[in-house]
């Protein structure tokens, strides 16, 4: 497919391929510093919001005009952008220098580093920010004067701590930013905080969190020790100067990326802690859509994206992340069919994207993760409105069984139709910009080599063809089918009769249609030509990433030196020479997933629509069929428990330390207070009794001491007399 | 002489001193007491083994009896089970002691003794007991109360007994041997004679015996000492240098002379003593009445000053 | 003359108090305790030694020349800093427990000016035994407050307190003196005044006989943090202490043991202390693990909070013990913070307590909806203490981590702890939001439980003196969370000297403990 | 004219002199302690006192000085003063809980 649209002028510029290290000082950009204050205004103004007790959405128009103010910014940022990238400094944080050696200097200040990476993810966060805000002025109605401004003062917090982790220019403002992201994501899914389920999903979250980030942290203590630095400018310069460099040996080189690896799985909930994602959809659902859906979990892939030489330097590290990804992917998928509240399915759908995304940084592809996640934020952003405006307008009615036929009810078409094109996108259905994005992975799974990619890549189109059937499984049971519903439990303000949906009104649906309209031209970007360097396959997003430290994993630069042993630096071994290109089916890769994922899509969607559309019944028939199997039985019930793995967390993790507590606790109180401390205070008391007898007063016990003691004195001044002392003779 | 032998001994007599005190019937007592007095023998014989041995055995043997005899009779004192017997046993004691008194050459302090302790002090004891000794009722009479019968546990009393004895072996078995003794007869004529100078009164007294005889002034020359006799120069009647022949004073004249010479206000101080007890025994034990309890009690209690102030009740 | 006015003050205060009515004790109180506070920024401006470590408010009144022993003060940027938190914690202790007690109003007030008397004597001491006395007078006052003022079982914890500490404090001063006497021996005459004895222990004393006064004086300051095996007295103090006195205890008196350790441990003994560093490195980490475990099973709020700072002061002592710039700034920077956070952290507790009088997150919580400005206090300074960056705790928490971690051998200042050490220590921070948010899960978060049948005078949230009680201590979280940078290079000065004798002192000793350059 | 003036007066004569008075006074000490009955026990002193006069007149005869039996002198006074004292107290002792045991006096105890 060659690249067939190039409107956008900006992209005209060409540029040699610039090493990244010497990104202009431009202090002159300061302005760029409003993409920070902006959200930090409007969190100073909602929070005077919730102290005046203000009943009206002023706190929502501030936070969309901030949010706005702050996306318009970061496109002006865009506009004038170089590629080398600009440092913008605003305020001193820390600096401390003790001495004029390497390692005797610390700065990490407030400062901006702008270069395409960063600049790619701040516009889609702001972006997706201002529409999601505009959404839940409407969404959040019911709570208008109860705990509307302190609703927006999150989402605000949300920004600024997001802009700041994007935006920062060395890793310490980063971990601000995945701290601040971290607790904002806490105080939103704490909004119910009434309900207890919130709470503790809140803090379930922000704990999981806090383990990633106690990994970031340690990468971030690795990396001072052993480079000096934590600045991303002098981080690229020691990378540009080749990797035979005296720092570079030694274990920390090789436990940074793993460390690292440690945050991302964290924040980007996958594998090992994703466990806190599904149940952060207690919180409300814009809350959902934009922070586990766009933004916040794409913080580990930016994080991975933005460090990529590191992982460079380990190529172990990258096997990891492909395998890691690739069975996040396959595991939510399988416990997202067997859900049945559509918030759920689409909070493991996001897990299992999430994978993708992984997988596609562990085959070096950085491109293509960087693109699935821009297509990816828009349409799950979109399901998951459409999933808010379901449960707004029918009570909080959540389960798939309880409502169908959608699609025939009045005022709810609009809903109906932006899902539907929404579940296109995520199915990876042919020419639309999920399938894209993804076939840009599972191509490069097939490309790259490394142990077992192959298995890999058959098993994550295996997983597209889960995903294609539970998206449409939720489609098909909520939108299609005949027109029924059960409202939910949320009967707040039943006036009489029977209940009827109110269905979303302006503000709602314009947001789902702009969301659907850009799910739809996020397939654009791929077709645009690529300017950075002419062997660059891949579009507009191809060129962003292409001037970040991510470079390496753009398609065309990767197959050739991940195999090889980081001997040589990865520049020289770019322009070596393209290696023969592996094929499959005798296509090119490329051409070949365009025709495989696309077959296993439309399968996907096929089995859906027999099973959930035509004959729901046969559906039911084969669960109860997998049930009555012994052999069997235990798979389904296994997917629906979501394989027992909160479960295991708790019984391996969460219930030791408890015990581990009162023993420390019982340990504590008894042994060091109780036998140590008390009992050496006892031992004067104890003496004491054993003396007391003496002094019972009777006249002849006194005598006898007081002789005894003058006997005793007497008999060995003479004995030593006698003797000497000791033996020695006097 | 393995210096460790004395101890032993002491110990011996500490055990025996032991199965005295605890034994409940008279045989087990005698047999302790023989015991004790093993060990004191022994110790006896040991202490012979000392520099210059035993100079005179007929009087070493005299005061042996003496001494074997003074502590049979302490052991028994504080081993009966009547006082008034422990009393009397005491007498002997005291006896046993002057005997070694006059052993020791101290002639006047053994009649002194005699005198004073066995005469008087004693007697007071006696007349207490008893006084102190009346049976509440008639039945009891003859019934030794209990506090006599048992006797405190003796081991810690006899533990402390021994440790001073040892302390006393081990004085009497070392250091003895760097004391100075007194000196030959010469040295003691000389200690005489500077005593006899600080006395001119009853040297004046002395010479005036001897008829005609005046005393030149000057008393540090006149009194010699020439061989072994005492002289004192002076004039006689017919103006002629004569000396007089002062015979060695006795035992209780040196007593006197060395009481008056170097301690005449300890003398006046034990009269001040003796007048104190007299008064001390006056005022305490003046006829009080008895006080019912509760008064008692009250009394205490109130802290309404010393013991003095009770009232008179009629019988 | 300022530093003698600052200790002075709250001694006339406390004679004006004894003389007034006891209703105006208060007053006086809040007015001496104001003035000291004045007083002290008034020093700080005029101090001109911020960065070089200089010293300023110098003042000496020689009382027995013949010993060398003089009513010496002075302070150093970091004494001053202590002092600036000490008069600032002073009028928000009292104007905090402005309806907490109700009876012998004089003797409490009194005694509050008293501590804050010795613990600014603590901080500006320049002659080691007015450092002791002070040191020691800390003890009476505090034991006075938990005694009288306490709540069930505050005999015990006061005497637990008063003895435990004051133990651990002899040995200490069996240190001192003998430091105090090698110096007499060593120039012949006495020398009280700590820069002689300083500089005499790092360059005249053998390294056994550093060791043997290291142990000493840490058994007085390691009860005093307090440290891990010997840390069993404070929870008991606190959750019987009345709120002012649990306040000063864990905003300041817990800090005289680590500014012990800065000022004399480690300028005095640096032999010593680099080939014991690693084992009380391993006790400081001990102490965060373990009382974070057992915060996170605990039922009594104050309690909780109690082991907190137990964990929380494992990381100062652990920058302390990294040897190195960063580390030091990192842990004179938590003492800071612990203060400000924990401070109010008690405050909002002992708010509580009055309101409801009880501190079992049992019968308690979900407090969110009835009390929501308390609520949101109580969320800011858990995050304060949780280490959130842009708050306070984390700026100083992640430099007593980087610097332990960078204690590995490997910048100008090779120190003996290293990266495992912090790795382990860096598990307190999941911890520490572990018990934190459950603290504040139960308290403030959940359906709303109130204990039944407790009336309490005060208005249902906090009211106008509670919030300005609680307001500078926030300021102070964000300004130092943010801009910590003003508080680094001024104590650049201090901290470089106190680390003067151990680039050589270091070098020699690691040798035996770590490979030159390697990770251990 | 000394009757039975012995010439010497050996080293080991002085220690029998001196064995025989710590005799007397453990003897005495023994008592003292052991017995309940106040009079005895006040015997018991007075044999304290035998021994010292022994000890005092043999260290007299040894040193040829007589301020040793001069001092016995003062002994005397000393025993009898205490004697009379002591039998007073024994005496209102009796009268008031009309008994001798020593056993009985504990109120001193503290």
């Amino acid at each position: 497919m060659t690249p067939i649209l190039t409107f956008i002028p900006k992209l005209s510029m060409s540029a040699p391929a610039v090493p990244v290290s010497d990104a202009i000082i431009s202090p002159n950009l300061s302005w760029a510093g409003l993409i920070l204050l902006l959200p930090l205004v409007s969190l100073v103004l909602c929070g005077l919001c919730a102290a005046m007790r203000v009943k009206s959405k002023l706190p929502a128009v501030i936070t969309a005009a901030s949010l706005a103010g702050a996306f318009v910014t970061s496109v002006f940022l865009y506009l004038n952008y170089e590629p080398p990238g600009e440092v913008i400094p605003l305020l001193d944080w820390m600096n401390l220098t003790w001495g004029e050696g390497r390692f005797e200097s610390f700065t990490a200040n407030f400062s901006l580093y702008i270069d395409s990476l960063s600049l790619l993810w701040i516009m889609f966060v702001t972006g997706l920010g201002t529409l999601i805000t505009i959404y839940a002025s409407e969404y959040m109605e019911p709570d208008l004067g109860k705990g509307y401004s302190r609703f927006f003062a999150g989402v605000s917090v949300f920004l600024f701590a997001m802009a700041a982790l994007v935006l920062s220019d060395n890793l310490l403002m980063l971990y601000l930013g995945w701290e601040g992201v971290g607790f904002a994501s806490y105080w939103l899914i704490g909004y119910y905080f009434e309900r207890p389920a919130a709470v503790a999903a809140a803090k379930k979250a922000f704990i999981v969190n806090r383990i990633g980030d106690l990994g970031l942290a340690l990468a971030i203590y690795l990396i001072w020790t052993t480079f000096g630095t934590v600045q991303y400018d002098e981080l690229s310069t020691i990378f540009a100067a080749g990797s035979m460099n005296p720092e570079f040996e030694g274990w920390t080189t090789s436990a940074i990326p793993f460390l690292l690896m440690l945050a991302a799985f964290g924040k980007s909930a996958q594998l090992p802690l994703y466990v806190w994602l599904p149940d952060a959809m207690e919180g409300p659902t814009p809350v959902s859509a934009l922070i586990h859906a766009a933004t916040m979990v794409t913080a580990g892939i930016y994080l991975i994206a933005r460090t990529y030489q590191f992982f460079l330097l380990e190529p172990v590290s990258l096997h990891v992340i492909a395998w890691v990804g690739g069975l996040t992917a396959l595991l939510a998928a399988t416990i997202g069919m067997a859900q049945h509240d559509i918030k759920r399915i689409m909070a493991y759908s996001t897990v299992s994207q999430l994978g993708y995304m992984f997988l596609g940084l562990g085959v070096l592809t950085t491109y293509g993760a960087a693109y699935h996640v821009f297509t990816h934020a828009f349409f799950k952003a979109l399901l998951f409105l459409t999933c808010g405006a379901i449960m707004h307008g029918f009570a909080g009615q959540l389960d798939l069984r309880k409502i169908s036929g959608l699609r025939h009810m009045k005022g709810w078409r609009i809903t109906a139709w932006t899902m539907l094109i929404g579940c296109l996108a995520l199915a990876g259905f042919p020419l639309t910009s999920g399938f894209f994005s993804k076939d840009a992975i599972l191509a490069e799974a097939f490309v790259t080599q490394g142990p077992g990619f192959e298995i890999l890549g058959w098993m994550a189109i295996f997983t597209a063809g889960l995903t294609a059937y539970y998206t449409f499984r939720v489609w098909f049971r909520v939108c299609a089918g005949p027109a029924s519903f059960e409202p939910g439990d949320e009967q707040h303000d039943d006036h009489g009769g029977a209940f009827h949906p109110h269905a979303p009104r302006f503000a709602i649906n314009m947001v789902l249609v702009l969301l659907a309209v850009g799910s739809l031209v996020a397939a654009v970007p791929y077709f645009m030509s690529n300017q950075a360097d002419d062997r660059l396959v891949g579009g507009w997003v191809a060129d962003m990433v292409h001037d970040s430290p991510a470079r390496g994993g753009i398609p065309g630069f990767s197959e050739t030196h991940a195999v090889h042993a980081i001997a040589d630096s990865h520049e020289a071994a770019a322009h070596a020479g393209e290696a023969a290109h592996p094929t499959l089916f005798g296509m090119d890769p490329h051409a070949a997933m365009y025709w495989i994922s696309g077959t296993v899509g439309i399968v996907g969607l096929l089995l859906a629509a027999w099973l959930h559309l035509w004959r729901r019944s046969a559906a039911d028939a084969i669960k109860a069929w997998l049930y009555s199997q012994f052999w069997i039985a235990w798979l389904p019930r296994a997917m629906e428990r979501k394989w027992y793995v909160d479960e295991f967390y708790h019984a391996v993790i969460r219930a030791p330390l408890w015990i581990l507590g009162h023993i420390f606790y019982v340990f504590d109180r008894f042994i060091i207070d109780g036998v140590c401390v008390d009992g050496i205070a006892r031992i004067p008391r104890g003496v004491a009794r054993w003396l007391q007898p003496l002094q019972a007063g009777a006249v002849q016990s006194l005598a006898v001491v007081m002789a005894g003691g003058a006997a005793i004195i007497l008999l060995l001044m003479a004995l030593f007399m006698q003797f000497g002392w000791f033996g020695g003779q006097v | 002489m393995d210096p460790i032998l004395p101890y032993i001994a002491t110990a011996v007599g500490a055990i025996g001193l032991l199965i005295v005190l605890s034994a409940r019937t008279a045989p087990v007592r005698g047999v302790g007491g023989l015991i004790g007095l093993a060990g004191l023998a022994w110790l006896f014989v040991l202490a012979g083994s000392l520099p210059d041995g035993i100079q005179d055995a007929v009087e070493e043997g005299f005061f042996l009896v003496f001494a074997l005899m003074a502590v049979a009779s302490a052991v028994q004192m504080i081993s009966q089970r009547r006082p008034v017997y422990a009393a009397l046993f005491f007498v002997l004691v005291v006896l046993s002691v002057c005997g070694v008194l006059v052993m020791l050459e101290a002639f006047f302090m053994a009649f002194a003794l005699v005198i004073v302790y066995a005469g008087a002090i004693l007697i007071t004891y006696m007349f207490v007991l008893m006084l102190a000794q009346q049976a509440t009722d008639t039945e009891h009479i003859g019934e030794i109360p209990q506090y006599d019968r048992e006797s405190r546990d003796p081991r810690a009393a006899v533990l402390v007994a021994a440790m001073f004895m040892a302390t006393v072996v081990a004085a009497a078995f070392t250091g003895l041997g760097d004391l100075t003794p007194a000196g030959d007869a010469q040295a003691r004529l000389q200690a005489d004679a500077a005593l006899l100078r600080s006395l001119p009164k009853q040297v004046e007294r002395l010479a005036a015996k001897s008829n005609g005889f005046t005393l030149n002034t000057d008393l540090a020359s006149s009194l010699r000492v020439e061989g072994d006799e005492l002289v004192l120069a002076g004039t006689n009647a017919d103006g002629g240098a004569a000396t007089i022949l002062l015979s060695s004073p006795g035992n209780t004249s040196h007593v006197g002379w060395s009481l008056v010479a170097s301690f005449p206000a300890s003398l006046e101080l034990a009269g001040v003593i003796l007048l104190m007890a007299m008064f001390g025994a006056v005022v305490l034990a003046r006829r009080q009445v008895e006080h019912a309890e509760q008064e008692l009690a009250e009394a205490i209690g109130a802290g309404r000053g010393g013991y003095g102030e009770s009232q008179e009740v009629d019988e | 003359m300022l530093g003698v006015l600052l200790m002075v003050v709250p001694l006339v205060g406390a004679v004006a108090i004894a003389l007034s009515p006891s209703r105006a004790a208060k007053g006086i109180a809040l007015v001496a305790t104001l003035a000291g506070l004045g007083i002290a920024i008034l020093a700080a401006i005029d101090f001109s030694d911020w960065g070089t470590g200089g010293w300023g408010l110098e003042y000496n009144l020689p009382l027995l020349p013949a010993m060398g022993i003089s009513l010496a003060l002075g302070a150093d940027s970091v004494s001053m800093l202590l002092m600036l938190l000490t008069t600032l914690l002073m009028p928000l202790a009292i104007l905090g427990s402005w309806t907490a007690v109700s009876d012998r109003l004089r003797e409490y007030y009194g005694w509050l000016l008293l501590l804050s008397t010795a613990m600014i004597g603590v901080f500006l001491a320049r002659d080691l035994l007015v450092f002791y006395i002070c040191f020691e007078f800390t003890l009476v006052p505090m034991y006075f407050l938990i005694a009288i003022y306490g709540s069930t079982n505050r005999a015990w914890a006061s005497l637990k307190f008063f003895i435990y500490t004051f133990l651990g404090s002899l040995f200490a001063l069996a240190g001192f003196l003998y430091v105090a006497w090698a110096n007499a021996e060593h120039a012949g005459a006495w020398s009280f005044a700590i820069p002689d004895l300083v500089h005499f222990a790092s360059t005249g004393l053998t390294t056994g006989e550093q060791g043997w006064i290291l142990l000493a004086l840490m058994a007085g300051f390691a009860v005093k943090i307090p440290l891990f095996p010997v840390h069993t007295w404070l929870p008991l103090a606190h959750t019987e202490a009345p709120t002012a006195g649990s306040v000063l205890l864990a905003g300041v008196l817990l800090k005289l043991g680590t500014y012990g350790l800065f000022r004399f441990v480690l300028p005095m003994v640096p032999a010593a202390v680099v080939e014991w560093a690693p084992f009380m490195g391993v006790l400081a980490i001990i102490g965060i693990l373990y009382a974070a475990l057992i915060c996170w099973v605990q039922t009594d709020v104050k309690k909780l909070v109690a082991y907190s700072s137990v964990s929380h002061l494992g990381f100062c002592v652990l920058g302390l013990l990294a040897l190195n710039p960063l580390g030091l700034q990192g842990s004179v920077l938590y003492m800071i913070n612990h203060g400000l956070s924990t401070g109010a952290l008690f405050f909002l507790i002992g708010m509580m307590y009055e309101r409801y009088h009880t501190r079992d997150m049992g019968t308690i919580g979900g407090l969110g909806s009835k009390m929501p400005v308390w609520s949101f206090f109580m969320v800011f300074f858990v995050l304060a203490s949780v280490g959130l960056p842009g708050l306070n705790g984390f700026v100083s928490e992640f430099l007593c981590l980087l610097g332990t971690f960078a204690a590995g051998g490997t910048g100008a200042y090779p120190g003996v702890l290293g990266p495992w050490f912090a790795a382990a220590a860096a598990l307190g921070m999941v911890f520490a939001a572990m018990y934190l948010l459950l603290m504040v899960g139960k308290i403030v978060f959940g359906s709303l439980r109130e204990p039944s049948g407790v009336h309490s005078d005060l208005p249902a949230d906090l009211n106008a003196r509670e919030i300005l009680v609680l307001v500078p201590l926030a300021i102070g979280c964000v300004v130092l969370g943010v801009q910590p940078d003003f508080v680094m290079h001024a104590i650049e000065g201090s901290i470089a000297d106190t680390l003067a004798s151990y680039p050589t002192a270091v070098t020699d000793a690691t040798e035996i403990l770590v490979g030159r350059g390697g990770m251990p | 004219m000394s009757l039975l003036a012995s010439e010497a007066f050996s080293q080991a004569s002085l220690a029998h002199a001196i064995l025989l008075s710590g005799a007397l006074l453990s003897i005495g000490i023994a008592g003292f302690l052991s017995r309940r009955n106040l009079i005895v026990m006040f015997l018991c002193t007075e044999l304290m006192f035998q021994a010292v006069i022994v000890a005092m007149v043999a260290f007299g005869r040894w040193y040829w000085d007589f301020s040793g039996q001069v001092f016995v002198i003062f002994i005397l006074t000393v025993a009898a003063a205490e004697a009379a004292l002591a039998l007073a107290l024994v005496v209102l002792l009796y009268r008031r809980r009309s008994t001798l045991d020593a056993e009985v006096w504990t109120e001193l105890r503290e």
